[in-house]
C-alpha cells in the first residue's frame, strides 16, 4: 500500500519499548501526537553521557566540564540546524514548549503589549498557546481574536486581514493536534507581518513530522518539545529572532542569565543564557542532539512522506470499513494535514473506547487533547484521537480497525 | 490486565444507556458543575435539600459511561435522603474506590452504609484511571451540598 | 581518620563516571555543590522506564500510560517522605529550584506584594534567590533588606528582628553554596512568622547532604533541585503549603493546569497540576525517585556524619599542609557547615588555579558561584571551591593538596 | 591533555606579574567594563582617541593570568594605533582563538596584520574555557571603541 522509502520494522526494531508484549501481544501506540517513544540512540546518548561526560556546563574551567558543554552546545547547534535558524544563540533551550509560549508570553508580552492590543490566535490551538494570553487578557487588558476553522477543519482566511488590523501579535500551529490539519505557515507569518505583528509558531505537532525551516517561513517565534520529535522529556525549545530575543527583558531570574549582580539590581547576559536561568537541562539537550541525529538519519522528507501514505491508507481503510459510524475530524486532503486523526465512533464516548482498544494494546488518546475551546467549536466534549509516527505503519492502521470493531460487541446498542 | 467484563457489568450498562433522574432543577436548587480534566467530561449536579434532606436530585452533563452510570446510580441512592446519611454514602463509595480519607488513610467499609447497586462499580478499582470516572458526581455532589 | 558508617569505596564503585580515567588517572570530582554523579541505580531507572513504560502521564486512560502515571506519581510520594511533608499535592515538580524560586516570586510575589513591601534576604544568597526578587524591585517597586554576614561566614541575627519588622517576606538559604555554611532554618522560619512573613528556603545545598523535615522547620516553600543529590538534571521541586499554594494565582499557563479554558478565559485544575503546566519532565521525574531511594539506603544521617568527617579532615590538613598560605572561608565548626569550601590560594587566581588542579584531574570550580553580591562581601572576585559529597572521602582530600602544592610550581612569585 | 606549559608561556607570565598600561582616564576618554561571566573577572579599558588614533590606553580591573596578560599585552598592541588597525587587529586575534566571524564563519588571517608577543595567547585554543579569558579585554576593547 505505501511506497514509502522507510523501512518501518527496521525503524520500529529500534525502538526498545515497542519491542515490549502486554498481556501477550504486541503495544500498538497510536499516542505519538501526546508523546513519542525513543529510539535506542537516544536512550544510550543519555546513558553515555551520564556514564562517562556528566558534569556543570559553563561554569566549571576543568576538562570533564568543557567537555559537557561540548555536548551541550551541540545540541544547541543541532536543534538551530534542524530548523535552519541563522545562529545558534536564537535556540534557547526551555523545560517544554509550554514554557516556551509562556516565555514569549512574559518577556515579548509583557514588554509590548498594553490595554486594547490585540493578539490573534486560531480556534484550534492548544492550551498553550492560548491560557498564557488569558492571562495577559486578565493582568494587563489585551484583547484576543479567533481565527475560525472552516467545516473541514483547516483555518478560515476569509477574513483573515480583518482579524489582523492593528494586532501586535498572531500566534498559530503549524499543525493541529487535534485534527491533524497543518496550516500555510509562510502565508500566515507573511498576513502578520503586513499587518505589522509579529508572527508565534506553535511547532510542537509540526516539527516532528516535516522539514522546518524558520528562515523560509520568514517567522519571529518557534516554539516546539523535545519528547515528541524522539526526544527525551525534560526539554523544549524556543527559537526566537535575534532582534526580539535581544529587546526583550529577562523572564526567569538566576544563574547563568546574568551579567552582574548587585545588591541594588543586575544585568543580564548576552543570548541565549539571558533566557536558560539555572542548571539547563543538561543530559536532555544531549538526547535531544541524538533524537535530531536520528530524525536526520531517516530524512525528514522520507518521514513526511511515510506519514502521508498512512494518513491516506487510514482514511480510506476506516471510512470504508465503518461508513457513517466513524467521523473523521479535520480534511481528507494529506498534502494538508498530517497522521493524528480525531474521530466519533458509533456513539461511544472515547474514553470507553479506549478503554476497549487499550484491551487489544491499541494506546490512543481519549479526551480534549488541551484544545477544550476547539471541541466547543466542534460540538463535541471529547475525542478519541489515534496519532501514527515513523514506526508505525499501514498494518498499525488494520489492527486499529479490528480493535474498534470489537468495541461494538460491548456498547453495541 | 483485569477482563472489560469487569468493568462493563450490565447494570453500569444499562444506567448508562437509561440514566436516571436527569435534568436540570430550578434555583433555589443548589447546583455545582464538576469536570473531569482528563477527559473533559462535564457533570451537573442540582439538589433540592429541605430540613436536611434531598428531596430531590437531578444531573445533567456529558460522560463516558462509567461516569454517567455513577451518577445515575447516584441520584438514584441519594434521593429522599438525610444529608448526614448520604455524606457517609460518598464517604463509603470513595473508600470502595480506594480513595483514601483527608490525612492520606485508607477508609475502612461501614458496614452501617449499604451501598446496593453501586456494588456494581466495584469493578473499577482495577482500572485506576476510570476511578476520577466513577468519582465525578460524587465529588460533585459534595460541592453541591456545600452550596445548599 | 574518619569513623563514617558510610564505605565510601562501595558508594564510589556504584558511580560509573567516577570509574573514568582522564589521560591515566583517576578522577577527583570536587564539583558536587554545583552538580552531582549520578549512581548507577540512577541511570538504569531512567533507561529502564524509557525502555518499558514510557508513555505520557495523566492524560491517557491506557494500561501503559496509566503504569507511567503510577511511576511518575511514585516519585511524588517518594520526594513528599523525603522531606516529610504532609501531602504529596503540596510537592511540585518544576525545571531547577530556580524556577521553583522564580514561581513563588512570580506567582506568591505578583499576588501578595506591593511597593514598599519588604522582603528579607541573606548576604550569602545564590542569584537564584536575588534576581527574581530584584525583579520585583523593577516592577513593583518592593525593598530588599539583606541580614549581613559574621566574619566567619554565618548569619549574623543581631538585628534579625529590626531587619523583619513590617516583611512580607523572608527567603533564605538552608545551606550556602560558596561558604559551606548552614543557617538556623528553623529558627529564621519562626523569626519570619513572629514578625508576620512567611518563610522560603533554598533547600539546593540542604537537601542533598541532610536530613530535612518542613513540618519541624515549620517553613512555607522550599525550593531544590534533583541535580544536586545524585538524580537527573531537568527536574526540580518546589513544595509548598498547601493553603498557600491554592491561594496563589498560576504561573505558567497552558496544558494540565487547567480545570476548563473557553474562548473567553479559564479555570485552574487543583493542586499540583495547578503549577505544573505542560508535558512534565516524566523520566526525570522517575530518575530523581531513584536517587532519593539511593540516598535513604545511604541514609542521610549517615551522609551528614560522613561529610561532617570529611570536612574536619579538610580543615585540619588544608591548615596544617599550607598555613597562612591558604585561606578557607566560612565557618570551621563542622556542626555549622557542610563539606563545601570557597578558598584562596597563595593568590593565585582561582581560575588559573583550577587549571593547575584539572592538570591532576582534580575537579573544582572557580568563579563567583553565582553569588556576587556574597563575592563583594568578602571583597574578591572569585574564589576556588571543591565541595565533596557521598562519593568522595578523605583521600581526596590528600589528592587535592599535593595538587595545589603543584600550583605554586608554576605561579610561584 | 595539552601540557600546562602550552597556556602559561613565559611572556604571559610576565605580563601578569608585570601588567602594562594600569590605571584609569578621566572623562572625556572612553570607558567600558567587561565581565566573564564564568569567573567573575571584570575588565575596564579607558580610551583616548584623537583624529582616529588611540592615543592612549589604561587598563584596569580583576581577572586571573591569562585575561589580565591579555589585556596588558592588547594594551601594549593598540596604544597609538590608528582605530582602522585596531579592529584589524581585534580581528585577526579573535580569529587565533577560533572565533567565528559574524556569520558564523572561522576568520582568515590577515597577514598584512602583525600579532607580535600576543602569539604567546596562541596556546590558549587548546584550553577552550579560557578563550574567554583572552578575549574579555578585546570584547571591552570593541565596545569603548563604539563609545569614542
Ligand atoms: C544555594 C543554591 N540555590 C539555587 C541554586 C540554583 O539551582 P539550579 O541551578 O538547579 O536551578 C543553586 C545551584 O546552582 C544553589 O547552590
Ligand atoms: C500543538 C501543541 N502545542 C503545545 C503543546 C504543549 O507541549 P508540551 O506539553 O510539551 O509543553 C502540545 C503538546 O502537548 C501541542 O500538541
Amino acid at each position: 500500500m505505501t511506497h514509502s522509502s522507510l523501512d518501518i520494522a527496521a525503524v520500529k526494531a529500534q525502538f526498545p519499548l515497542l519491542q515490549r508484549e502486554l498481556n501477550g501481544s504486541p503495544l500498538v501506540y497510536l499516542d505519538s501526537a501526546n508523546t513519542s517513544q525513543k529510539p535506542r540512540t537516544v536512550i544510550d546518548a543519555m546513558t553515555q553521557f551520564m556514564e562517562h561526560s556528566y558534569a556543570p556546563i559553563n561554569r566549571s574551567a576543568y576538562q570533564l566540564a568543557a567537555e559537557a558543554t561540548d555536548q551541550f552546545e551541540g545540541a544547541r547547534t543541532k536543534v538551530r540546524r534542524f530548523i535552519n535558524a541563522r545562529r545558534d544563540h536564537e535556540v534557547v533551550f526551555t523545560k517544554n514548549a509550554t514554557e516556551s509560549l509562556n516565555l514569549v508570553a512574559y518577556s515579548w508580552g509583557r514588554a509590548n503589549l498594553a490595554a486594547g492590543d490585540v493578539v490573534v490566535l486560531t480556534e484550534m490551538e492548544h492550551h498553550a498557546n492560548i491560557v498564557p494570553w488569558h492571562m495577559l487578557v486578565q493582568e494587563k487588558g489585551i484583547e484576543l481574536r479567533w481565527v475560525p476553522l472552516t467545516d473541514d477543519g483547516q483555518l478560515d482566511l476569509t477574513d483573515l486581514s480583518t482579524l489582523l488590523d492593528g494586532a501586535k501579535a498572531f500566534s498559530f500551529t503549524a499543525m493541529s493536534n487535534v485534527l491533524g490539519t497543518i496550516t500555510p505557515v509562510q502565508q500566515l507569518c507573511a498576513a502578520a507581518h503586513a499587518a505589522g505583528a509579529i508572527a508565534i509558531v506553535d511547532g510542537c505537532q509540526y516539527v516532528p513530522h516535516n522539514i522546518t525551516d524558520v528562515q523560509a517561513w520568514d517567522a519571529d517565534f518557534l516554539a516546539f518539545s523535545s519528547h515528541k520529535l524522539c526526544g527525551p522529556s525534560g526539554i523544549g525549545v524556543l527559537w526566537g529572532r535575534e532582534e526580539l530575543l535581544d529587546a526583550m527583558p529577562p523572564f526567569l531570574g538566576g544563574g547563568n542569565m546574568i551579567a552582574d549582580v548587585r545588591f541594588d539590581g543586575f544585568t543580564t547576559a548576552p543570548l541565549p543564557a539571558k533566557f536558560e536561568a539555572g542548571t539547563p537541562p543538561i543530559t536532555e539537550a544531549v538526547g535531544l542532539g541524538a533524537a535530531l541525529d536520528f530524525l536526520n538519519g531517516l530524512g525528514m522528507a522520507n518521514v513526511r512522506q511515510h506519514e502521508m501514505d498512512v494518513a491516506a491508507y487510514a482514511i480510506s481503510t476506516l471510512t470504508e470499513r465503518f461508513g457513517d459510524d466513524i467521523q473523521l475530524h479535520g480534511p481528507c486532503n494529506v498534502e494538508v494535514r498530517g497522521a493524528t486523526f480525531s474521530f466519533a465512533f458509533r456513539g461511544i464516548h472515547p474514553h470507553d473506547l479506549s478503554q476497549v482498544l487499550d484491551q487489544r494494546n491499541v494506546c490512543v488518546r481519549a479526551g480534549h487533547h488541551c484544545a477544550k475551546p476547539l471541541m466547543r467549536r466542534l460540538g463535541v466534549n471529547a475525542t478519541a484521537r489515534a496519532s501514527f509516527y515513523v514506526y508505525n505503519d499501514t498494518h498499525d492502521v488494520d489492527v486499529l480497525a479490528d480493535a474498534l470493531d470489537s468495541a461494538t460487541d460491548i456498547f453495541g446498542f | 490486565m483485569p477482563g472489560l467484563e469487569d468493568l462493563y457489568r450490565e447494570i453500569i450498562l444499562d444506567h448508562h444507556r437509561n440514566p436516571r433522574n436527569r435534568g436540570e432543577l430550578a434555583p433555589p436548587a443548589s447546583h455545582a458543575v464538576g469536570h473531569n480534566p482528563l477527559c473533559g467530561d462535564e457533570i451537573d449536579v442540582y439538589l433540592d435539600v429541605t430540613d436536611g434532606i434531598i428531596t430531590d436530585v437531578k444531573v445533567g452533563g456529558q460522560g463516558c459511561s462509567i461516569s454517567q452510570s455513577s451518577a445515575s446510580m447516584m441520584s438514584q441512592a441519594v434521593k429522599g435522603k438525610p444529608v448526614d446519611e448520604v455524606r457517609a454514602l460518598v464517604r463509603r463509595f470513595k473508600g470502595m474506590m480506594s480513595i483514601p480519607d483527608e490525612d492520606g488513610n485508607p477508609i475502612e467499609p461501614d458496614p452501617a452504609v449499604k451501598l446496593g447497586d453501586l456494588e456494581a462499580l466495584q469493578g473499577v478499582v482495577k482500572f485506576p484511571v476510570r476511578i476520577k470516572c466513577a468519582t465525578l458526581a460524587w465529588n460533585t455532589l459534595l460541592e453541591a451540598l456545600e452550596q445548599g
